[in-house]
This record gives structure tokens, C-alpha cells and sequence, in this order.
């Protein structure tokens, strides 16, 4: 049976990283890289790859990692969508999971030891269950294409691109590979467009087994980004109490108005229900067959909306001042917004759902046509 | 202690059947698996109970369950088995306990619940039903309503006010009174359903014995609480399986009916399939969270998410059946000992749904409990103390 | 341009009518009525005939009928909703709509001055684009077949029948239509399963404009049922004002709860923009072509929901009270829940003004996919 | 009086037009338009208008705009035309309206207000800025903010406490200021969006003549709420057409897009056209109530489902849009005159309408007027007067 609560080593995880966050990414320091253009923090990153190991949590210790699993990357996530943090790791996660899938050990290895940033070079809004014809694979093999809106990527990463016809692995300083950064909604989450021109590649897999890794990748990516998500309405949910408790208006806390209680009990109600359904899409990612993939599509089906509302309940009873760019509510919105379109937005994976527990739609438009007639 | 743990718990229910003959006397069965202490574990021995872990409870149900042996149909006496028990067993003397606790569990006696009361509504405490001392008995008068089961019941746990001059919190009594005695009058209350769930309890100079007071007079209120906070605990049954409640009859249908199939209610029911799926797991981890010790206040929105489930479901499924959705099943007045849910129409059990969200405190009421005890929100001003 | 308010003619229809129900149809007398198994009120719906001429109002003057038009119509609708009155009024209208079109002039002469009482023998959830097919014609004519759930019709009364080639009208006495009384869900509005064996019938038109008669019937009950929507809604908000002004909890009205407030000037503004919405679909009915289909469509789609939503909101903020048979608060939630199925579903009028606004839906499930490239 | 009626006025302002060349000097036809009474017809003679009814007003605008006539920028002004110039009227002397009324109207003059306070918020009487008289002057200090306009602005209006003994809504007085002043500081004030519609500004010792008081010491909540009355009702721009607002974006959208259509996103989008399509029913009601001199209270509804609608909406097309939602077009400080809020990306209709439903009076602040001024409902227990 899955498993939804925290153990005490994913607890403990969760405190190392809350406190290395707490030390190294305050949010006005987010705010303010933000404005520099430079959003990504490699300090923090190099923080959390050296003191916390984030990059080989989920490698098994075989390949140079941890061998812990999903449910401590999904720990790890919470804590950095608390801190709408500026690290690159949930890209890592899903590249890794695709090295894992087929048999990348050598670069696993150095994955694992964080001495390459690996990325996936597909746009960020990209589905578990999308096709793959942006690139095209030449002689060599050299990969031709474009693809856009790619996230996590870095400077001297390594990218592995899927094309029609299998998983390739390229070095993202080839020259022939140009990399154009992309105003983001999202600016704590910088995207590129990537174009190859003939790009020397190397070849991962092909055919099933590539699709299966990519595939793969793509529902790590689902499942763990709800606990991101989760971390960013526990973020507005908290701030937004702790708001509320001390702002007077009409000589009395605002908290204490009624509707104000009743919209932040509703929110908490579907936190709670978010949470076990993060837990439950992490814990399922060790299982093989649909579950997982019915775990991940539950959890970007529900646990994406709940985000957007927190934080956009959370702008709303800030009241003016949750408006303003000095504070950081306007973060957690952008990123939560950014993610309900990440890995696919909630109605693709409701018809993702639909297939997975045979809800079928109308075959047809006429074919609703009988019941109207009382028949 | 070893009884304590699953396979001890296992082997004492074995012990007991080598002895016990499921098949025989159901109540004596019943009486000597009550005196064995395999009743509620969590209750302390010589009540029903060995002082084990609650969420132990499960291993031995299921055995007796394997073995076929008679359950104490626990739905017949949902008051007295949720709600008046654990009051009894914190707040009632020793001698009450041995009275009451055996017949209530074994099913012998029915219990039924005496707060409500047509003016106090979500305002529990401010009960009007007066509670008069006279020589070693109490004379009750007043009116109750919203009592399930008391047409079956025996027994009552009442609330009645006996300091009508003290702050409203604290002029309240909790009694057990017999509904056999003279001066109980029970009137089925009819509902939206067209059947009588329900009852009103008209009680007119009904004596109840001072010793069937529970706990110190002008203490009813923290009794009650007791009580209510069983109330919405979420207990009962086993953890549901997906689409274990009303989702799976609204699935079911959709995969049954291709006929009544639109893109427009394909969205919805795959939205209601989400939000039960979702609702389901949080009570499940509410169940993992109290069978490891660290009971949270999630139960509170398991009950939302209840109600609002269900009656969102059951709305849709009406709309789903289109035509058929037009039709009722009957409006004759039926005395249900607990509502049908899931064998009757789509009509009844969206008016019964309506329900939801008032029984057992409204759907407002938990909003602000939770505001105010789970997120620590402060109070409304008072104009009632 | 349309025009949404009432004119003052409109308003002292509505006082007449207001005042004859007031006086002979409390709720207490129908709900009575309900259990004796009786629902409609012959009494009260003669009254209605001979006091206020209902019957005739949309019949053109050289019909014999008032002359006024659907906008009076919805005024009338508007208070037998407020009302939840038992009579078959809507069936009436709808009816004649049918006879308008076909040119039954005879007919409609009669029924304007409700010398019969007339229904269109269709279910009572079907939708303006419906298709016939549930009634046979054979030689004779002769009509046999089956049609379930027929709200309005009366004993003597006269049926339209649409076929899949023409509407006929059968007199509902004759020994070969044979009426099964519905328990239904609304039971202040009978619903009969009606069948034809060979049942003598005289054709009112056939082909196109046997289709236009019956599409363009259904279209106003669509459009005119909204009208009764917003009368029910009206009633359960103000009913419920009313009910949480004076009754206390905690010391203070109900009423002064924040929630329960807000609550309510939300349903107020869906009942504002309900009203503009069902005003001007009664508006639109005079129109051809596609506006009075649109308005309807839009009306069924905004008002029903509305009208479910104020009759939920009554029951509950009425708390034990409004779920008891003893309150009318359930007469108005089944009235307003079996009228959300009545003429078409919301989503089945959303799906009409899809095609009616050119707003289409996906043409395949593959056709999506692109999106989720990134490209 | 002829004058009063829809062809009365068209000859009016044909008269007018033959006098005065619309393709002449801007600034001169404005203020002549004004003397002539065409500027607002409701308002009275001498003060740009003719004691017409105001729905007449789309006729005489209608009959300029044909002829080519300057407009007087109404939406670089709105505060001016929307708020300060119905108060003037209503309160002000006659020096005071003939000093301010006409650049306000030609556009000369632009104005702002200078109401909300950081510590104030929807409780707008707690401002805590004050005014002290000092010989014929009063001097201000104080911090307002959410001021649009401000560093375009000529003057202000201007609530401040001149009576910080007195209860909270009898101690304030209302003054028009000006921004030229010295001791006006105007700060940007950046919004989520990255760009900076609205000010802050500090007050530090600001001089303001007595004769530039409007209405009498102590009873500037009066005169405030002339004011806000008519932020809230729903004026300026022409009735709607179907799909005229933010729906109308997203319907284009869906249309011209087919490889972004998804069965769920199409009930989504019907979902909003449906609601958009009644809301703007409900204006269009409004406004023949209002021509049909029965103004109702619908302007507050109006502006809820505004709110509500154009946040549903923008969010619904960011998702729609997919991967082109994942990006913004620049975040870089710009400093608008008004929202654009059609011209720019999807996700800046999305930040920018996060702020629908708090300016101008939140949401919540509106449900509670609709609540307790169009419903009856009572008001809560007050612990601030």
C-alpha cells in the first residue's frame, strides 16, 4: 500500500535544506536576481549539490548515488518551491530518470557526482504523452532542429535530446548548438530556445527503449512537480495566515473576518488533499506499469490548480500590497502559474486519467443525440 | 506488552474461537468476545477492551470477519458505538460503565443522541431543554430534534440546561435518558427525501435518576464536546478502495452508458473523479497519520470533502441521466434505520446529499473550526457570552 | 437593440398574477397537493385561464388570442416559478409555439381560449436539436410508438406529436394512447410515459416545416423556461434573506456572518446578470434566424445552473430546517434541478452555442498534440 | 426645455460645429465646448453642462465624434472626469468649480487622489495623514499610495484627519492639492506586472490654502464618498458588443488556433464565453435602468464579475496558450498611463487582472456592500467606532 507520510530521514532532509535555504535564498535575494537577469543562483545550486547531494538522491548506489528515491526528491522539491529557490534541479531529476532508463552509467556517474549539468532538452510544457519530431537526426549522428522553451538547462550542460527516432546525447557548448534565453513568466525559472545545426550527437537508444526512458523522464517529471507545487501553496497558504493574523482593518485582524477564515480553511482542505497526492505520485514512482503514470497524472491534474489558487488567494488578501513587485507573492504566482502548463496542464492530464481508468469521452458528437429524445 | 502487536492480537482471537462457536448464540457470542476484551482494544480491560492501539482494532475485526463470526452491526448503532461510547468510557463513573457499555456494544441496546434542538441549530450550547432537580431525580421538559435511530433507541446522551442563570457555556448537564420512560414522545421528522431518517424528541417531566448523570452538574458542555469530537472523527469502515463511494456509481454509469455521453460532462465527471481520488488519499493518509501515532486535525476536511463530494456527484449523476434524471424512484414516507445511498435513485441520493453538509456540524461550522483551531485564526468578536 | 426591462404593462401582469397565486397557490397548498398523489391544480390553473387570459397571450389577435407576446409570457413564468405553482402553463406555450408555426389555426383558436388544453409529446429533457425517431407513422394516418417522461399534458387535452416525418395531432382520449403517470422528480410537475398503438392522428405538417414547427417550440421552452429559472432563484434568495435576518446563532442574526453575506451578494449577482440573460432570451424569441436559438441556448446554459445553485444555497443556509418536507425549500430545489434538465442540459446548450458562435472543439485527440512539442 | 432631447441636442452641437472648426486648435474647442454646455450635459449651466439627462450625453459625444471633433482624452484623465469632477460639483464652492471644473474637463489639468495609505487599505477612513491649520493654510503630512496618475497629475484630491480626537470617520476633511507643491513627493510604485501604473507619495509639510478645502472642516467622509460612489458605478466607454472585452481575445484565440483546442479547454472556454456573454447583459440592463432614470444597484455586480471574469479569463488563455504561456514579453519598469491590457501578452493580462479585484474597492469589500445595503442584511458587530 503507498506509503503518504514523511519518514523521519525524509524529515531531516527537508531540515537540511529549509536551512540551507533559509541561510542562502531569503526571497528578497530571489527578488533581486531576478532584476539582474542573472536568475539562476549557482552558488545555491553548488550548496545544495555539495552539502545536501540533491544530484544523486535518486541514482541507485551502483551508479555513484545515494540510492534513496523519489519520496526524498519530492522532500527536497517542497522545500524549493517554499523558497521558489533558482536551481536547476528539477530538470536534473527528470534527465536523470532518463540516463537511468537507459543505461547511461557512465554519465549517470558523473550525473550523480554533479559534475555535469544534464538537462532534457524538450520544452517544459511538454506532456508525458507528447511525440517528438521537433529534431531531426542526421548523418553522424548530427540533430538538426529547434526546441523551445527548454528549462534547466547550463552553459556547459549536456543535453539529451529526443527525436523520431531515438534519445541523443549533446554537449550544449558545441557551437552548433545556440542557445537563446527566453523572457519567462516564470523569471526564477529561466527557459531557452535551443537550435541544432548539425550538432555532433551521440546516440543514447532508439526505438521502445527510447520512447519508454523519455516517457519515463516526463512522469518523474509530472509526479514530483506536484510537490513543488505543493511547497508553493504551503508557502502562500502560511504567509497569507500569518498576513492576515496581524493585519487590523476595521479595528479588528483580518483574519478574523469570516470569509477570510472560510477561504483559507477551504485552502487548507485542498492542501491537505494536494499533499497526499504528491506523496502518492512520488511514492508510486518506483512502480513500473500504469500506476505511476496514473499517480503522476492525478497529481498535475489536481495538485497544479491548487497551486494557482493559493498563491493567486494569497495575492488577493495581501490586498494591495500582495500587488506589489517589493513582495514576493508575485513569485510564488509566476512560478505556480509557469508549472500548471509544466509536464502538460491539468485538462491534458485529465484526458490522460481518462484513458488510465477507461473514462471514455463521446465517440462521436451524434452519438449524444438519444438521450434527448427521452429514449 | 505482546498482545499488543498484530500476530499477539491474532492469536488471542484464535484462543477465544477454539472456545467460542461462531455459529452458535449470537449474543452470548458476542457478550463473551466483549468480557475477552477483543470488543475495542483501545478500550482498558474490564470495559470491552485490552488498553492496545486503536488502529489494532482492524487485525482483530478482520479475524473474527475470516472466522464468519456475528459483527455487532456496528451501522444499527452508530450513536452509541462512535459517539456515546468513548463519552462514557472518559466521563461516566464506574458503575455506569459496567451498566451501559456491554448491551451498547454488543448491539443489544440501541443509542440515540439528545442535543439538538430546533432554536440552538449550529449553536449547540445555547439548549433550551431544562433539567429540574427534584429529590434524587431530574425533571427534563423541552424539545429535541434531528434525532436518528430514536425510534429503535433505549438510551439517550442528553444535553439539558439546569443553571438557566449562568453564562450559556456553563448551565449544562449531560444525562443518559431512557426512551422508555413516560414522557418520551418520538415524532418521525420527515425530509427532502420524503422519508423520516429523522426524529423530533418531545420530552415532557421526564424523571431521570441522578445516577444517570454524567459528570458534575453545570459540566455538560465539556461532556458534550467529548462527544462531538467523536462525531467528526472520521472512524468506521475500512479505508476505501478507488471509487469505493459515490464516484464509482457515477463511473460505473459512465462506462455502462455510452448513450449518455457528452463532452461536456465528460469533463465534469472526470474533474468529480479527480477531486474524490484526491479526497479519498488524504483520507487515507489521515488513517496512516493515527495508525502512527500522530493524529492530525485532516479529519475535518475529510468531512468537507465529503459532503461537498457527494453532493457534486450526485448532482451530476442526475444531469448525466438526463431523462431519466427526471424520475424519482418514490416520495411514500419510509423509516430508514440509515439512508440508503447507493441502492437507490440518482434523485434520492442527490436530496440526501443536501444533508451532508448540515448533519453532524455544518459545512460552515468546520470551516471555521479549522480556521480557528488547525490555522490558528483568531475569533470573531463574541456578543454571546 | 434588446430590450431587458419590463414596461409597466409587463409589471401590472405581473401584480395580477402575483396576487391570484398569493391567494391560491401558498406553498402549504401545493405542497399538500403533492401528497395526495393530485400535483396539478385544476382550480388554480382555470383561474389563471379565465382571470389572466395566460393561454392566449402569445397567440396573435387574428387567433384569437391577446396579442402581447413572449416578453408577458416570461413575466407569467417568471411568477409561477416564484410560485413553484402546479399548472401546465410551459407545456402550453411550447405548444402553441408549435401550432403558430404550422398554421393550425383552428386549433390555435381553441387553445387561446383554452377551450383544450394542448402538449408537444415529447420528453420532457429534450433539447431544441433533438432528433424524432421514438414515434412511428403507419396508414391512416396512425401513430405508435412510445414517448417517456411528458410533462403537461391534461386528460382530454390534444398531443403534438413529432415523428421522423411530420407532427401530428392525437387526442389524448382516445382508447389507443394509453398515459402512465411518472413518479417524478419534481412532483409539482406530473411527467406521463405516453403509448401509441395505432392511434388515429391528423398530420400538421411534414418535412422542413414540420422540423422548423418543433425545433422552433422547443426553442422557447428553452428560452421562456429561463424566466421560471430566475423565478425560482428569486424566490430562494429572498426567501433566504429573510430567513438568515432573523434567525440567530451565537448571539446575532445569522445574517451578519460574513460568509453567509457573501454567500448571498454572490448569488445576487448571479441572479442579476440570470435576469438580463433570461430577459433577453424572451426578447429574442420574436427574432429569426439564429438569435433567438442563441439566446436560448445561452439562456439554458447561464440560468439553469443559477437556479440549482439559489435552491442549494436555501436548503442549506436554512440549515435542518430547509432539508425538512415540512419547509418549501425542497419543492424549489427539485423544481429548479429537473428544470436544469428540461429542453437540454447546460452542457448540451454550451455545445449548442459552440456551433452557433463558432467555437469548436478539437476535431481529433491527435490534433492536440503539437502543442506540447513546444513548437 | 427642447434642448433636452436627443434631436435638441444634435442641433446643438450642429450649431456649435458651425461656429467652431473641430479640425482647429484642440485646446480651443474644448474650453468652447465646455462654455457651450456640451462638455457634460447633466451638469448644470455655467459649469460645462445643461441640466440634461445624462444618459444624453452619447448623443452630443456620438454627433462631436462624427464630425471629427477632439475628445478630451477621457482615459488619460479618468480620475478627473470619473471622480473629482462629480465631487466638485457636489461640494465645491462656486470659486472652486469655476477655478478647476474646465482645464479638468479640456484636459489641461489632469488630476489624482490621494485616499488609500499603506496601513489604511479597504478601511479607507483610518488615513492617518493629517492636516493642521496654520494661519490661513492647513499643512500636510502624511504617506498615500495606489495613486494613478500621480506623476502626471496637477492637482489631487485629498482625504486627511484634521481632527485626530474625534471617531475615526468624523475627524477627516477633504482639500484639493496641489502636486506642484513643495513637500509633494511622487515615487513610482512597481506592480507585479514589472511596470509602474500607480505612486506612492509622501507629504512632508505640504501647504494648502483653506479656499482649497472642499466642504466644511470634519465631513470629508461625506464628501469622500461622493466620491467613491462614483468609482464604483460603471461609466465611461460605450455599451459592449458581444465578445467586446477580454473574451473576446480568447475567443479569437481559439478560433485561430486550431492545434491548441483540447476537449477540456473547450468547456472551459465555453464556461467563460457563457459568463462573460450574462455579465455583459447585466451592464447592458444596467445602463437602459440607468437611462430609464432607474438606476439600480447592478454597477456593484458589474464590477464583481468584471473582476472575477477577467482573471478566469486571462488564466484560461496562459493555459490555453501552452508553451507560449510559459513566456512573458518583458519585465522591465515602464511607467503607463493605463493598463494595456489587450496589446500585451497573455500573461500580462493575467498579472495585471490580479489586481481587478482590489482596486476601486475590493471584492470582498463589494459583497459586503451588496450584502448589507442591497440585501438588508445586517451589519457585523463593529469594534472600530
Amino acid at each position: 500500500m503507498t506509503d503518504l507520510l514523511y519518514d523521519s530521514d525524509e524529515e531531516a532532509l527537508r531540515g537540511s535544506v529549509r536551512a540551507l535555504l533559509a541561510a542562502h535564498a531569503p526571497w528578497q535575494r530571489v527578488l533581486a536576481a531576478v532584476d539582474t537577469g542573472e536568475p539562476y543562483d549557482a552558488a545555491l545550486w553548488r550548496r545544495l549539490v555539495d552539502q545536501v547531494g540533491v544530484t544523486g538522491l535518486a541514482v541507485p548506489a551502483e551508479h555513484g548515488g545515494a540510492g534513496a528515491g523519489y519520496r526524498e526528491v519530492a522532500v527536497v522539491l517542497e522545500e524549493l518551491g517554499r523558497a521558489v529557490a533558482p536551481v536547476p534541479f528539477l530538470g536534473a531529476v527528470v534527465a536523470t530518470r532518463a540516463l537511468l532508463a537507459c543505461d547511461g552509467s557512465a554519465l549517470l556517474r558523473q550525473v550523480a557526482a554533479a559534475e555535469r549539468d544534464v538537462a532534457l532538452a524538450v520544452g517544459f510544457a511538454t506532456a508525458p504523452d507528447a511525440a517528438f519530431d521537433a529534431v531531426t537526426v542526421g548523418p553522424g549522428p548530427t540533430l538538426c532542429g529547434r526546441v523551445v522553451g527548454v528549462a534547466d538547462t547550463a552553459p556547459g550542460g549536456l543535453l539529451l535530446v529526443p527525436t523520431g527516432d531515438g534519445l541523443y546525447a549533446v554537449d550544449a557548448a558545441e557551437p552548433a548548438v545556440r542557445t537563446t534565453p527566453v523572457v519567462s513568466l516564470d523569471a526564477t525559472r529561466p527557459l531557452v530556445d535551443i537550435d541544432f545545426t548539425a550538432a555532433p550527437a551521440r546516440r543514447l537508444a532508439t526505438g521502445e527503449p527510447a520512447a519508454t526512458a523519455v516517457t519515463a523522464a516526463l512522469t518523474a517529471g509530472a509526479a514530483l512537480l506536484a510537490s513543488e507545487q505543493l511547497g508553493v501553496a504551503q508557502w502562500c497558504l502560511d504567509t497569507t495566515v500569518a498576513y492576515v493574523r496581524q493585519r487590523h482593518q476595521f479595528g479588528r485582524p483580518v483574519g478574523s473576518f469570516q470569509a477570510v477564515k472560510h477561504r483559507l480553511a477551504d485552502l487548507w482542505v485542498e492542501l491537505t488533499e494536494a499533499r497526499a497526492v504528491a506523496r502518492h505520485a512520488a511514492d508510486r514512482l518506483g512502480d513500473t506499469g500504469t500506476e505511476a503514470a496514473l499517480a503522476a497524472a492525478l497529481a498535475q491534474a489536481y495538485c497544479g490548480p491548487v497551486a494557482v489558487r493559493a498563491a493567486e488567494v494569497c495575492v488577493q488578501l495581501h490586498g494591495g500590497l500582495g500587488f506589489t513587485w517589493e513582495h514576493p507573492a508575485h513569485l510564488y504566482l509566476k512560478r505556480a502559474k509557469s508549472t500548471a502548463i509544466a509536464f502538460g496542464t491539468a485538462d491534458r492530464h485529465r484526458a490522460a486519467l481518462a484513458r488510465l481508468v477507461d473514462l471514455p469521452g463521446p465517440g462521436t458528437v451524434d452519438g449524444v443525440t438519444d438521450r434527448c429524445t427521452g429514449r | 506488552m505482546s498482545d499488543h502487536t498484530a500476530d499477539g492480537l491474532r492469536e488471542l482471537v484464535a484462543t477465544f474461537l477454539r472456545t467460542h462457536d461462531p455459529r452458535g448464540d449470537r449474543t452470548g457470542f458476542l457478550r463473551a468476545r466483549f468480557d475477552a476484551g477483543l470488543a475495542w482494544v483501545h478500550f482498558p480491560p474490564g470495559r470491552g477492551g485490552l488498553g492496545a492501539p486503536a488502529h489494532l482494532q482492524a487485525v482483530v475485526d478482520d479475524a473474527f470477519a475470516e472466522a464468519g463470526a456475528p459483527d455487532n452491526r456496528p451501522r444499527r448503532n452508530s450513536i452509541g458505538l462512535g459517539m456515546a461510547a468513548p463519552t462514557l468510557l472518559r466521563h461516566a463513573s464506574e458503575a455506569q460503565c459496567r451498566r451501559w457499555l456491554r448491551p451498547l456494544w454488543t448491539g443489544e441496546e440501541v443509542w440515540c443522541q439528545l442535543f439538538s434542538e430546533p432554536e440552538a441549530g449550529s449553536d449547540l450550547a445555547s439548549v433550551r431543554t431544562r433539567a429540574v432537580p427534584d429529590g434524587a431525580d431530574w425533571v427534563v421538559d423541552g424539545q429535541k430534534v434531528w434525532t436518528s435511530l430514536a425510534h429503535l433507541a433505549r438510551w439517550a446522551i442528553l444535553l439539558a440546561r439546569t443553571d438557566p442563570d449562568a453564562p450559556k457555556h456553563h448551565g449544562l448537564t449531560y444525562f443518559v435518558c431512557d426512551m422508555a420512560a413516560p414522557g418520551v414522545r418520538v415524532r418521525p421528522l420527515r425530509q427532502a427525501t420524503g422519508e423520516a431518517e429523522f426524529n423530533e424528541v418531545f420530552l415532557t417531566g421526564v424523571r431521570i435518576p441522578d445516577s444517570h448523570r454524567v459528570g458534575q452538574v453545570g459540566h455538560g458542555w465539556a461532556v458534550a464536546r467529548t462527544t462531538l469530537m467523536n462525531e467528526r472523527v472520521a472512524i468506521g469502515g475500512r479505508p476505501l478502495p478507488r471509487e469505493g463511494g459515490m464516484v464509482g456509481v457515477l463511473a460505473r454509469l459512465w462506462r455502462d452508458r455510452p448513450d449518455l455521453r457528452t463532452g461536456g460532462l465528460h469533463e465534469e465527471v472526470l474533474h468529480a473523479w479527480v477531486r474524490a481520488e484526491a479526497a479519498r488519499l488524504a483520507a487515507l493518509r489521515l488513517r496512516q497519520l493515527v495508525a502512527a501515532g500522530q493524529p492530525g486535525p485532516e479529519g475535518s476536511a475529510v468531512k468537507l470533502s465529503f459532503a461537498e463530494l457527494s453532493q457534486r456527484i450526485s448532482g451530476l449523476e442526475v444531469e448525466l441521466r438526463g431523462a431519466e434524471g427526471l424520475r424519482h424512484d418514490d416520495w411514500t414516507m419510509r423509516r430508514p434505520a440509515e439512508p440508503d445511498l447507493l441502492g437507490r435513485t440518482a434523485t434520492y441520493r442527490y436530496l440526501r446529499a443536501r444533508g451532508n453538509s448540515i448533519e453532524g456540524g455544518t459545512s460552515e461550522i468546520l470551516r471555521t473550526i479549522i480556521a480557528e483551531r488547525v490555522l490558528g485564526l483568531p475569533a470573531e468578536p463574541r456578543v454571546d457570552r
